[in-house]
């Protein structure tokens, strides 16, 4: 069967020349990084070395690049330390309604632990008002923590401009760039960034290796209390390969960077084109050009969800819904609802990312069996009756 | 995640349709929760003769339908009216623990559909006593904590 | 140069068939394990069969792990998830002060926060006192946690013993097993044990994956917030091939496991004899049988540990020292003070741990070297004098 | 981890040993912290003439004390007091910022070596003005939370 991944936002795969530069540290140049003998002085420089590249694509010092197990340990430890640490300055943090759980939890575990949050409503294309946000800040605002683009709808924050709202009011920013690094050109001094969470395996890395940027001179209280990793910042022992993975991974993504994004525009855009020509009832999601380059949304009426990534996935292609039946919760994906889609076309979302390895004819594989698919669901459907009248 | 039975329900559903001059019909459910279901019955002398279902839900629940449906015809009402949503989930070969609502569902779209029938033609079945079609709106999901997958 | 590792605590390389099982997750079957196509199926198929052979290896259901990023993140989890879930029934924990600082850490941490910790002492051999751990407990006492295996000195504490007097006070117990899975037979049902932490890169597995066992019952608040993942307890997309390759190095470690005990334990007892008996005042730590079948752990009066670790290095020779220098801290391991070495003897220790890949010649190699170092730094040493007399 | 300067300096100390007949003695640090010099001084017409050192301690202790007994031998008293720890940690090539305490001990144990020769001899130097050996022993060590590698 012809198979379609159509899901680079989730994740992606770790490419050839990545896993080949990690092999060596597996069972070679295996050492603790901490240990001061050899095999560790070999380990800690490549870390270093992975580090000093990675840092370098955001304009950061080396020293300002901590190594965690991914983008959500990066995120609980952004906003938790940053909390924590200030929590003597005040306790109100400032987030938005569309970001990543590992952004809304962490914010709830803080609320129960006397937190204040303040959620950003978000605009129909899944923009924050920079108005709202400067407006929102108050003397206790310790903490703006708002995504660079959205890992659901791709929508691109107007980071910079948040940026220089923080500065001026002199909060500190944190920026979930989990789906921008590697997709955007991101400069943490220009945009006034001072922590950005980042993760290899959205970036054709490995799982489980990401990393937090801490602007010098920002506290944060550690997350991860151990050994003194991570200039004593984070304990555990240094994952190794994937650190000189991730390292491999962010090279070639800014080395490829302008094939990259223009590829990705290309097929994303010759599939949106593609599925709202094709299906009626059809919305496409998020904003029409500020978003991730290889990200498509689309909510098709009358339909739910689950049933179409089942169906999509029968004949071999992968995709994404941020409806309720797929995570098992009630509602339907917390961004859908906040850029004021209704309960029964956020239902009917569908994600359809694509990536380095997607291919025209994949593109249009999929559009020709998302119409079969939605049809007859659609035929199935008592909400399509009452459109048709039942016929 | 699913059985095979649920996925050859899901792809190839049986009895879905509409039956135009149906002696019951019933719809549960609702849009804000992403599951509705509507099941059309033909009933002669207690025989439910026929049956159809529209479903917009999620796989289980286009095979809770299904599955339900086929399982329903034929009998009596009062032989499907004591089928419990636990047979559906049997006859699927099971239903990962935060899908057991669609199941539900489907028994209680077929239990409004026989009330709807009741209603038109002045029955009563034991089966159905203290029936009352507007509970069977109420959410039967099940967050499912503990056993998601 | 002749290279001979001794550092098998500090870390393992991973072995050819742990990361020949790897391989496939990388770029092949690459899902993320929350996405319901087929990719993602794939790879929670995959996670969850690895869960369930870690789990069989210390009698657990397979319900009872999670995945976490290493030995120490399931210390903090255990620690600072049990401490706060409990902290309306009590605010006092009972650890040990020779802990991995992992927990030490964690501890302080918490104490921060206004938790009580009792640190238990160790007798000269590194073993606590029952009667001294049942007399701790108060009312408050809502959590023990005692490492299973020490770090440093190869200790085995009584953990059965300890499970039963937790169990009968009702009092939930934590083992950091890192150095112990893998190397002991371990049945948490049986040992009484509520939580346990785990790490892949102890037993020839990656780096930067570990496990907490989370005994059914048992309730945690979470320490990473996020998605759903590994049943909604530990968020962050799961690490596949690392999770794959942990189950791997398990399942050799258990397979292989009487073979490699006996290994170990005649390597290392061929370096504890000859190097007891080529150099004077030198002292043996640790229990001399309730010990780590790999650890040896010296301390040579007169020498300062990272100058003897470095003249090792430069012969080619890899193994770890407690003396304060070689971690930038000021005082020697807190585990050589736990025991009752005095600064000087702990200033001179040295942790040898043989492994898998351990050859006799390298045993040899290391008891000629060694004896040549300590001769050559003695000389150098003010204290030595003292002793000979300036001769 | 460490300079190839420094690297030499272990491997190979200069002027490691004890000068029977010294004219001055001085030995700093404690076992406590792990670290331990002493330095022998053999001083002719306020001429160092020659040194030798004892150390225990690790491996940066032993290349500092190796380099400053190079740099002092054959000075007088007064240029080898104006010799700071920088200068030795200079002519390393470097130290981590963890081990310039070693240095600062190099440093104090000629300083405290000069001291017992003024005691012995009479003498006094500028450069020892103010200088009390009971203050040498002070804990040098910088924990370093920013910049341990
Ligand atoms: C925006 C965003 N933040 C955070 C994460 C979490 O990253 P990780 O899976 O590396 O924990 C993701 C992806 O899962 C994401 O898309
Ligand atoms: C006893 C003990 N606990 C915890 C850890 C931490 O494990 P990890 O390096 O996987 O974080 C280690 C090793 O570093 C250890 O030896």
């Amino acid at each position: 069967m012809k198979r379609v991944y159509l899901d680079y936002s989730a994740t992606t795969p770790t490419k050839k020349e990545v896993l080949d530069a990690m092999l060596p540290y597996f069972s070679e140049v295996f050492g603790n990084p901490s240990s001061i003998h050899g095999f560790g002085r070999e380990a800690k420089k490549v870390v270093n070395e992975s580090r000093a590249t990675i840092a370098g694509f955001m304009n950061a010092d080396e020293k300002e690049l901590y190594f965690t197990a991914g983008g959500t340990e990066s995120d609980n430890w952004a906003v938790k330390g940053a909390a924590k640490a200030l929590k003597n300055k005040g306790n109100h943090i400032i987030t938005s309604k569309i970001e990543h759980h590992g952004i809304l939890h962490t914010c709830e575990s803080l609320e129960k632990e006397g937190f204040e949050v303040t959620y950003l409503d978000v605009d129909g294309d899944g923009l924050i008002s920079l108005e709202a946000l400067e407006a929102a800040i108050k003397p206790e605002t310790v903490l703006i923590s708002i995504m660079f683009v959205n890992n659901e709808i791709g929508t691109l924050q107007p980071i910079k401009e948040i940026g220089a709202i923080a500065k001026a009011h002199g909060v500190l920013f944190h920026t979930d760039a989990v789906q921008a690094f590697g997709n955007f050109k991101i400069d943490v001094k220009d945009m006034n960034i001072d922590l950005m969470s980042i993760s290899s395996h959205k970036i054709y890395g490995p799982k489980g290796i990401g990393a937090l940027y801490i602007r010098k001179g920002v506290r944060l209280v550690n997350f991860v209390d151990g050994g003194a990793q991570e200039r004593k910042k984070r304990a555990g022992t240094e994952n190794v390969p994937s650190i000189v993975g991730f390292a491999k991974a962010a090279e070639i993504a800014y080395r490829d960077f302008d094939a990259h994004v223009e590829k990705l525009v290309a097929l994303r855009e010759r599939l949106r084109k593609g599925v709202m020509e094709t299906i009626d009832y059809c919305k496409y999601n998020g904003h029409p050009d500020q978003r991730h380059p290889g990200n498509a949304h689309f909510a098709f009426e009358f339909i739910e969800g689950e049933a179409l990534l089942l169906s999509l996935d029968l004949v071999g292609i992968a995709g994404s819904s941020g409806s309720a039946c797929t995570s098992g919760s009630l509602d339907p994906s917390h961004v859908l609802m906040a850029i004021g889609l209704k309960h029964e076309i956020a239902h009917g979302s569908l994600r359809l990312s694509v990536g380095d390895f997607t291919t025209e004819e994949d593109i249009d594989y999929t559009i020709k069996e998302l119409k079969t698919i939605v049809e007859r669901l659609r035929m199935m459907s008592p909400l399509y009756d009452k459109v048709t009248g039942g016929k | 995640m699913y059985t095979d039975q649920v996925m050859d329900h899901f792809t190839n559903p049986r009895n879905v349709g509409v039956i135009e001059d149906a002696d019951g019909v019933g719809e549960v459910g609702n849009v804000k929760c992403g599951d509705i279901m509507r099941i059309y019955l033909k009933i002669e002398d207690d025989v439910i003769t026929d049956i159809k279902f529209k479903t917009f839900g999620c796989g289980s629940a286009i095979a809770s339908s299904s599955i339900a449906t086929v399982m329903i015809k034929g009998k009596t009402v009062d032989e499907a009216l004591a089928l419990t949503n636990k047979d559906f989930v049997g006859a699927l070969g099971g239903l990962p623990s935060v899908k057991l609502h669609c199941s539900v569902l489907a028994e209680e779209a077929f239990k409004v559909a026989v009330y709807d029938y009741c209603q038109k033609s002045g029955k009563s079945y034991a089966g159905l006593e203290g029936f009352d079609p507007a509970n069977a709106d109420d959410d039967h999901h099940d967050h499912g904590d503990e056993d998601e997958e």
